[in-house]
């Protein structure tokens, strides 16, 4: 039995420390420069959860501050960079030394193992990755447990991969608002999360407004996901900086720069940036003072809204 | 190397690179796009001369009417009046796998005869020497568009004869080849650089020079490419861009040269 | 057949047989419920002893606060004020497949010793005497709830030995059944009727009557029912309801009687 | 190459003879007494396209019409019913004197028959119907192209079943918006319509009012269904009638009672009912002429309205 608590509220810090484990597969929200779960990333360095399985479509700025962290043992992703600002320097590293695992996939790839693991499936076919590389082990053999071949039953001609379906222990999503209960509105583009998230056995949403339940109920079709799926709300505004979030805020290119400057880098210099920046900081507020000023987040939001 | 048409207005290989690659789309092609050089020239092409394109981008972006310049599939940008604002699944897997995308439209990693594309790792499985962002939706696109159109600068490294990792498959090994894994086999690659256009052969399913940028000879794309690529019996010369194209380009499709390189941006005569 | 509880409210056996459905939900319990009883069940559990029930309807609407009398899955009276309107995929994928649905809430057709059910047809396979609706969602109910709930009219057609058509899986035939085709055997089934309560026994998997609705033998229910079901050890009566819920169920629940029968809606002592 | 017509707005006269043929798989939209497209089912009656096999999850009021215009070959379908309303009886009389050949599901089975047909998939896994006689043939035998049981490649314990991708010839859907292009914002409810309308190799869509797509782009989170799937866009006020439109009329009980008396008897009263209804009326506004008036419709208005 699913009980719903009255109020799933708390701060990052608790929902962090109740959800987020050592070896735990982690879902990660966002994409690219837009809505990356960055106040929660933040925590969970903060609080030093290591030995992280990172999953999702595109993983970029926050999955890199964690492989930066070294919490990381391992993703399966898409892809991992940051477009224009460059690759994800520090999972680039990990990988080419040996400390993180990689199990590649396509996008679409990704998102079917999200969408059999949502729908409860073990399974889901796919007709990319046929052919590729990526169904193969770096070795070059073929890679046992990551995907079959199988043939159409109602046509043997016609050939499919099964991918294994994929349950986050627990997935981190900031999103534009949330009720107390964990009801959530995604507005605009939603990439891999809403599969991810209902796939997932916990999910921690961090939100920029906490909205009524009877806002909620007002609007019934806005609502991108309902509460069942979600266990911790954590209000933080400017969750996403220096990443975008649609229809609030843009990105900010001179913070994601700093940060890739650093880790393009390397120590010490991407150990300073923590240092300063997470483990410095007690709070993403914290961060927020120290990496940009309430000039500089107005002009994010109107740039923003500019392009409503 | 050098260009010679003193009448046209001075532009960039970059540039004309950028046009070339629009000027492939048809108007009303449906256009799986990431960002950078393929949604430049995308945009081009809805500005010039194909109105109706449509634009679909990963994360979940339906018919944009982008603004200058994303940088980023998820650059609000690259989602200025949308049509619909969606998941990646609704993009991937029900327009791009159900197969209702015309073109999908990619930046340049390495590239092989066969159009093979790696952008997954330096050196081979088991040997990595540099590691590369992924597929993203790369792979996608190479396996269920019919038309594939590829955007790269023009260097050997780009063009080995064989890719080092295959993230997405172009005709794999050659004639038969996606049929024999299971791809569907009416495909068809066009990469365009700033030194040529190459197409697939239709026979032999190799990449071979379709067109040559202005003042650009066989030699030239050859001494760039890895492999030797084979020249189709039409081969003829890019056209030098519309006055009113380059216009548009410059200052309606990437003003602020995110994109363009501003050090060739306007070419000296002797280049 | 009587009733002989004079202090209390008169009450229909249909009236007490709802009631009965609502206690088998406990507050927080995430209902999957089609129209007519279950909704009404439901809707009187979440206006008494058990405000945070849930309830998940398969035309894709979630948490609802149900308005005054729903006659179909698609009425907006069951939309009123949820949490989501949403598709069916949604609900019957992401909900129920997924396994986070506590109970699967179902009308009656034929149900038989091991609590499979039938609502596709009279006649077996290939001797069909009458087509009925089909499964809609109950095959999926059965198939993926942990505990499913039926509340249907006591009468000996409705209860055979065995379905002409197994719909929706109960224990299929018996003990192990479940397993061996591959479903979840983590599954309990409680039947609420006029006449009594019946939950499968845990050891045999058939159904056996665990409670007599007041004035009900267990004789009498053995007469309405195609198969000889067990008694449990610990048989007990129904207890009659509150005044408050009978309240609640005929002037919150289901005011207008459109399911409540208004011919035995106050019946007399004698009935 | 998909061309992008400017314009998709057209009769549904025109939408039905350019787009339903005899023998085509026919997709039904709507659920119950909800958004069943009425306008659209009467063109079918109207220009008597026969030997249709209609898909869909519930099948109600607009493919009963169908059966008792005598237009249906086969149905695939969850159920066919219109619970308090009573029973599809011109289908059931149908498949009672074998003139309508069946082919039952589950309503999770035949939404994922239509997600392997939207995601361009052979077929779909789903864990229902096991060990139910679904799986079978009428005759007891198992049913060789129905379905196929298979294994988890990961975990042999674990089965599922296979069921076909359905790809729809054409659907007929009823929705809220649509602009002229073919983008369509259904509000409320969706049931199985966007799986199956992106499932299908075209799409009529019926709607109570065309917006301009200046009104699409501004809120590009609510389009449900993109231009791309629908090629031919019906603007009919009322369309649903006597079935509910989510936000804009509920159900006309009357005239749904009105109807089924006439099907629970069969002929010569239904022939009767499609006679003066259908093809004594030219368009679907006649029709509205003689079933209701515009009191009605206000209060049917109205009626949606408080619960709004």
């Amino acid at each position: 039995m699913l009980v719903m608590p009255p109020n799933k509220v708390m701060t990052a810090a608790e929902a962090v420390a109740r959800f987020v484990h050592p070896g735990n597969v982690l879902g990660m929200g966002g994409q690219n420069i837009g809505r990356c779960p960055m106040a929660l990333t933040h925590e969970i360095i903060r609080q030093r959860v290591g030995g992280l399985t990172v999953v999702g479509c595109n993983l970029s700025l926050s999955m890199d501050q964690l492989a930066a962290a070294g919490l990381i043992r391992r993703t399966e992703c898409g892809t991992g960079n940051l477009e224009r600002f460059g690759t994800t320097f520090s999972w680039r590293r990990g990988i080419e030394n040996g400390t993180i695992e990689i199990e590649d996939y396509s996008h679409l790839a990704m998102v079917s193992r999200f969408l059999a693991g949502e729908m409860g499936l073990p399974f889901m076919p796919v007709r990319s990755l046929l052919g590729s590389d990526i169904l193969w082990a770096p070795d070059g053999a073929p890679k046992p447990g990551k995907a079959v071949i199988t043939e159409n039953p109602w046509d043997p001609a016609e050939r499919v991969v099964l991918v294994r379906a994929l349950q986050p222990d627990v997935s981190i999503v900031h999103a534009q608002r949330a009720d107390a209960v964990g009801n959530v509105i995604i507005e605009g583009f939603a990439t891999h999360e809403p599969e991810m998230m209902r796939a997932s056995q916990h999910v921690i949403v961090s939100c920029e407004e906490l909205v009524t339940t009877d806002e909620i109920r007002a609007h019934p079709e806005r609502t991108t996901i309902p509460f069942m799926y979600v266990h911790a709300v954590v209000v933080q505004r400017y969750g996403a900086f220096p990443t975008s979030t649609y229809a609030y805020y843009d990105y900010d290119g001179g913070q994601i720069g700093a940060y890739q400057d650093a880790a393009r880098t390397g120590s010490p210099a991407i150990d300073e940036y923590l240092r300063r920046h997470v483990w410095g900081c007690g709070t993403f507020d914290d961060h927020l003072h120290l990496a940009t000023d309430a000039d500089r987040l107005t002009t994010l939001t109107h740039a923003m809204q500019e392009l409503m | 190397m050098s260009r010679e048409t003193p009448h046209l207005a001075p532009f960039s290989r970059q540039e004309l690179m950028v046009i070339e690659a629009a000027r492939q789309l048809r108007d009303g092609d449906i256009v799986f796009v990431g960002t950078g050089l393929p949604m430049l020239a995308t945009t081009l092409a809805q500005r010039t001369h194909a109105p109706d394109v449509v634009m679909v981008i990963e994360s979940g972006v339906i018919a944009p009417q982008v603004r200058p310049t994303p940088i980023s599939v998820s650059d609000p940008k690259a989602m200025y009046r949308a049509m619909k604002l969606g998941t990646l699944r609704e993009v991937l897997g029900c327009l791009l796998q159900r197969g209702l995308i015309d073109v999908g439209f990619v930046g340049g990693a390495q590239i092989d005869r066969y159009a093979n594309i790696n952008s997954t790792q330096i050196g081979p499985p088991g040997a990595m020497k540099r590691r590369l962002p992924g597929s993203g939706g790369a792979n996608d696109m190479a396996s269920h568009c019919r038309r594939l159109l590829i955007i790269t600068h023009h260097e050997k490294r780009r063009f080995p004869e064989r890719c080092d990792y295959v993230t997405s498959p172009g005709f794999l090994d050659g004639p038969g080849g996606r049929a024999r894994v299971g791809l569907n086999p009416d495909f068809a690659v066009t990469v365009v650089t700033d030194l040529a256009v190459m197409e697939n052969d239709p026979r032999t399913c190799a990449l071979r020079i379709v067109r040559l940028m202005p003042g650009i000879t066989v030699e030239d794309v050859r001494a760039e490419t890895g492999f030797r690529p084979d020249v189709a019996p039409d081969l003829r010369e890019v056209p030098p861009p519309d006055a009113e194209v380059l216009d548009r380009l410059r200052h309606d499709v990437d003003p602020g040269r995110v994109y363009l390189k501003s050090e060739d941006a306007v070419p000296t005569a002797g280049r």
